[in-house]
């Protein structure tokens, strides 16, 4: 759990520029996201893998895990789109049900597989982005864009009151484990209720104790703290516009082929 | 005349967390029944992990565990099993305390052994009279002092009749009051013949409890022994950051200038060393 | 802190407790996944979360400005329901199942400002667990931070005024706010990815065929642990 | 030859809890500028319900407070002005950093001060740098061990530059090493001139270091003076349940047996009391 967040801090590319990557990975996303197209998807694919593998602290094999997270939804998900019901026998393959067939057509075939592999390539742009960039970093990067200041503030403290709530939830269930506490699923309910209700009250002790620390450091209704700016250099925005440009001619292209 | 049992052997144990932490490193040891022994070593240095290894909560990656001579069993039913006979209690209360009320809070584990709410009752009042909870155990447990949630977290444990009982910590961030109530707590536990395992940081207390002290650094097992011998070693120390405690440190300093007898045992107490003191206090007179 | 301020939000809690687990929804799959919407769609369902948002903010920003404290609380609201989602709650058949709980303390804030903490939430799902997406966020905001609260919200309220029993009517408010969310969730991909033989209607009832097979026993397991944590908090 | 100035005056504190608490019941106390003076007594005792009344977090329902002999200002300004002079770090360091970044952190409450980016820059990368936290300044506050975040929420206050530094028991839960860690770092804030008012259940680590020992008990002050004196005390180590420490019972003792004269100075460290010793050795040869 949370892995994602822990190889972030270690990753080679952490102190990049948080802009030049957001504008890499997010118009990546963009641009696949738009023209949904095979060759463009297939490309982007690669390209995030490969860069995602390199730079990261992710293994080619744990990337390949994270990789198969999202393909139980896509699974499932695109099944409904795999299939139709329809009053008649038609398309690749037919089951009758009762009066009725659940077929497969060719063109929900071709639908359905674009849509993983689009989704896909849209997941590898996401992880490129959060395997690369920690959270501080992004949200500093938000603040920048001039996200309202109370969007900022709050993000800023459940990030890191997550950790802390997280680890107690942990504790608590080990805890519990240890005395038996999952033994059936009726106790295992029964402990998680216990858990949560637990944990609810520790926040709200927390968020007391953490007022008081607050106000006895002048806290005055607004969070102020230094931010790093790291500018990306030159080269480095050129090469990304470049590359930008020309994922989106190629996207223009596929597009005009009629969706390749 | 039976020779003593072996209640746990840990052999060759290696563990990694998922993020690439290496807890464990061939940690190797064995406790006898009815042991007290007082684990000592820096945060991280493999305790906690350690611990949670001893009743199935984290399985090995290497090596193993021998719970009462038999390996543990990590299936559902095996684990049950290990659980019951190997309690831990957490050093911190909060981590561990769950239920709104401290008789609810109590009974969790004993009831999960499948014991009848009748017999589950009695053990719990039983528990609850013999470590003093009485006063407090009709409040709810979130407002329970640090010292009383401390208590209802060993009570948690103790009603399950484990045949080991591993505290982390047990007198961390108590006061004194509390902390020598807790001691007192523990030294009630080995005197059931129960095994106590214990993690601290305290080398006094240590000293003067422990039948045997392990020192842990870095996933592994660096020294034990007697107490005595474990804190005069200024090798052992230094490699684990303890500071030899007041009583030996004076001790060894009075046989040095001569006022003392080197031959003599090494005392655990400022009491004994007192002793020694007033004895030869009296040769000279 | 002292222990009448813990008695306050203990009873403000054992209140807010239905809606804690009102649009608790719901597994992994319940998330739409980025890229699985087209650009259009991801559009036009932020746009729809936007006033939502904006309602929320300067509700936040009101209550803020009186109470300072506020923020804190909305804080570690935020943070219990994101670590929420993050456990595996338990279930038959050893899947795992992460409530999302983004309607938590909808009573307390207003569901407007609970909106807010919501995309927060969805938005740290996205980046620290890879659940959801970034250009789905406006879809999934919708369905979890929206549409199911507002729905658990409701169901507790009529249940109160039908005088049920307060665990049936957290039961059914939990229950209810998640198959909600998921129908939601099958109505947006419905839109999105229509059957190219029965349209619209069809292919929603294939989404929510196979979406019902999975998340009706994990709702009602939800349900159940709602119903726990209620009577434990009021026990409290 | 100026007089010593006084740092914080408490007059005849009363704070009642909502609940019905009564946490201090006329508590009197005075710092002198530039003192080490160590608070001890059990939970509950009023230890931090006093020390949050000197910043101006609670307010006093009967009595008065004075920092640098002007009574707290509980308007809006003022109260600005008496948290600038007063900095507390919370026993639990989980409470108190609310940012991830460690940098963010230590910068929050300097920019409260109303002091430029430029400026509050330099002086986090001179705690930064004071404090040893370099080699973890890039990591995340989640990924931080007990020490170290320790170490980042003393920053966090000394960063404003306070004249009066609360810790409430800044080195309870850490280990060995990184304990004597803070230990030198609260000698350190000294050195620099810093008032320091400290929470501990340690006796022997207050006999070293304070200037004076305060005794706190069901929210009064029960006693205080120089550690040696209050230390051996019996009556008043009875009443607040603290312990002798060994250094003063062994010497004591040596001191009844005749071997040590009583007129010594009593010592403060294992050191001193090994001193003594050597140096009678030495005049028996």
């Amino acid at each position: 759990m949370m892995m994602i967040d822990k190889l972030a801090y270690s990753s080679p590319w952490r102190y990049k520029s948080t802009h030049l990557k957001s504008c890499f990975a997010i118009g990546t996303l963009l641009i696949c996201v738009a023209v949904r197209s095979f060759l463009v998807s297939s490309v982007i694919l690669a390209l995030m893998g490969c860069l995602t593998v390199t730079y990261s602290q992710a293994s080619l094999s744990r990337y390949g895990k994270m990789m198969l997270w999202p393909l139980g939804f896509l699974m499932l998900g695109t099944i409904a789109v795999f299939f139709d019901v329809a009053g008649e026998p038609m398309g690749l393959l037919h089951v009758a049900i009762g009066s009725k067939y659940i077929v497969m057509l060719t063109e929900s075939l071709a639908y359905g597989a674009r849509l993983i592999l689009v989704s896909l390539a849209s997941v590898s742009c996401l992880y490129f982005l959060i395997l690369t960039t920690t959270m501080p970093d992004l949200m500093d990067g938000l603040k920048r864009l001039h996200l309202p200041w109370l969007v900022i503030e709050l993000m800023t403290l459940i990030y890191r009151f997550i950790f802390v709530l997280l680890d107690s939830a942990l504790a608590i269930t080990t805890a519990q484990n240890c005395r038996l506490g999952n033994r059936n699923l009726r106790t295992s309910i029964r402990s998680m209720g216990g858990m949560l209700a637990a944990l609810f009250i520790q926040a709200m002790g927390k968020s007391s104790a953490l007022f008081d620390s607050m106000e006895a450091r002048c806290y005055e209704g607004r969070i102020r703290v230094l931010t790093e700016h790291r500018p990306a250099a030159k080269k480095e925005v050129l090469l990304v516009a470049a590359y930008l440009t020309g994922l989106l001619a190629l996207a223009v292209f596929c597009h005009m082929k009629g969706g390749l | 005349m039976e020779r003593k049992r072996t209640i746990v052997r840990a052999e060759d144990l290696h563990y990694t967390y998922e993020d690439g932490t290496q807890a464990l490193k061939g940690l190797d040891l064995t406790v006898q029944k009815g042991e007290k022994v007082a684990v000592m070593g820096a945060n991280g240095s493999g305790k906690s992990t350690f611990f949670l290894h001893l009743n199935g909560i984290l399985k090995p990656q290497k090596g193993r565990i021998l719970i009462d001579e038999t390996p543990i069993d990590y299936s559902r039913k095996g684990l049950l099993q290990v659980r019951k006979k190997v309690g831990i209690v957490f050093q911190n209360p909060e981590d561990q305390l769950f239920s709104a009320s401290v008789r609810q809070e109590i009974s969790f584990g004993i009831l999960n052994l499948g014991v009848s709410e009748k017999e589950a009752e009695e053990k719990v009042d039983r528990v609850i009279e013999e470590l003093g909870i009485t006063p407090f155990a009709h409040k709810p447990t979130h407002f329970l002092s640090g010292g009383e949630k401390k208590r209802v977290s060993i009570a948690d444990i103790l009603v399950m009749e484990p045949e080991l009982m591993i505290l982390d910590e047990p007198a961390a961030t108590l006061d004194p009051k509390h902390a020598r109530m807790i001691d007192g707590i523990v030294d009630q536990l080995s005197g059931k013949g129960i095994t106590v395992l214990l993690s601290t940081h305290d080398a006094e207390r240590a000293l003067i409890w422990a039948d045997r002290v392990v020192l842990f650094d870095d996933g592994k097992v660096i020294g034990q022994g007697h107490p005595e011998d474990i804190f005069r070693s200024e090798e052992l120390l230094r490699q684990t950051n303890l500071e030899k405690p007041a009583v030996l440190r004076i001790f060894d300093t009075l046989c040095e200038e001569g006022i003392l007898d080197h031959k003599l045992r090494p005392p655990r107490r400022v009491e004994e060393l007192m002793g020694y003191i007033r004895e030869k206090g009296i040769k000279q007179l | 802190m002292t222990r009448s301020k813990t008695e306050r939000y203990l009873f403000i809690a054992g209140v807010v407790v239905a809606l804690f687990f009102g649009p608790m929804a719901v597994s992994n799959a319940m998330h739409i996944m980025e890229g699985y919407l087209p650009l259009g769609y991801c559009v036009l369902w932020g746009a729809v979360c936007v006033p939502f948002f904006i309602a929320g903010l300067f509700s936040i920003k009101r209550t803020v400005t009186q109470h300072r404290k506020t923020l804190i609380l909305l804080v570690m609201m935020g943070a219990y329901v994101f670590v929420l989602s993050a456990l595996k709650i338990p279930s038959v058949t050893g899947s795992s199942s992460h409530p999302t709980g983004t309607g938590l303390g909808a009573v307390l804030f207003g569901p407007a400002s609970m909106c807010v903490i919501g995309v927060i939430v969805l938005l740290f799902q996205a980046l620290l667990l890879a659940h959801g997406g970034l250009t789905t966020l406006g879809a999934n905001t919708f369905s979890m931070a929206i549409a199911g609260p507002f729905l658990a919200y409701g169901v507790f309220l009529v249940c109160k005024k039908l005088h049920a029993p307060k665990s049936l009517g957290i039961f059914l408010a939990a229950c209810l706010g998640d198959l909600f969310t998921y129908c939601i969730t099958a109505v947006q991909l419905a839109m999105a990815h229509p059957s190219p033989v029965g349209g619209f209607t069809a292919s929603l009832a294939e989404f929510m065929g196979i979406f019902a097979v999975t998340q009706i026993p994990l709702a009602v397991i939800e349900g159940l642990v709602a119903v726990v944590v209620m009577k434990a908090l009021e026990s409290y």
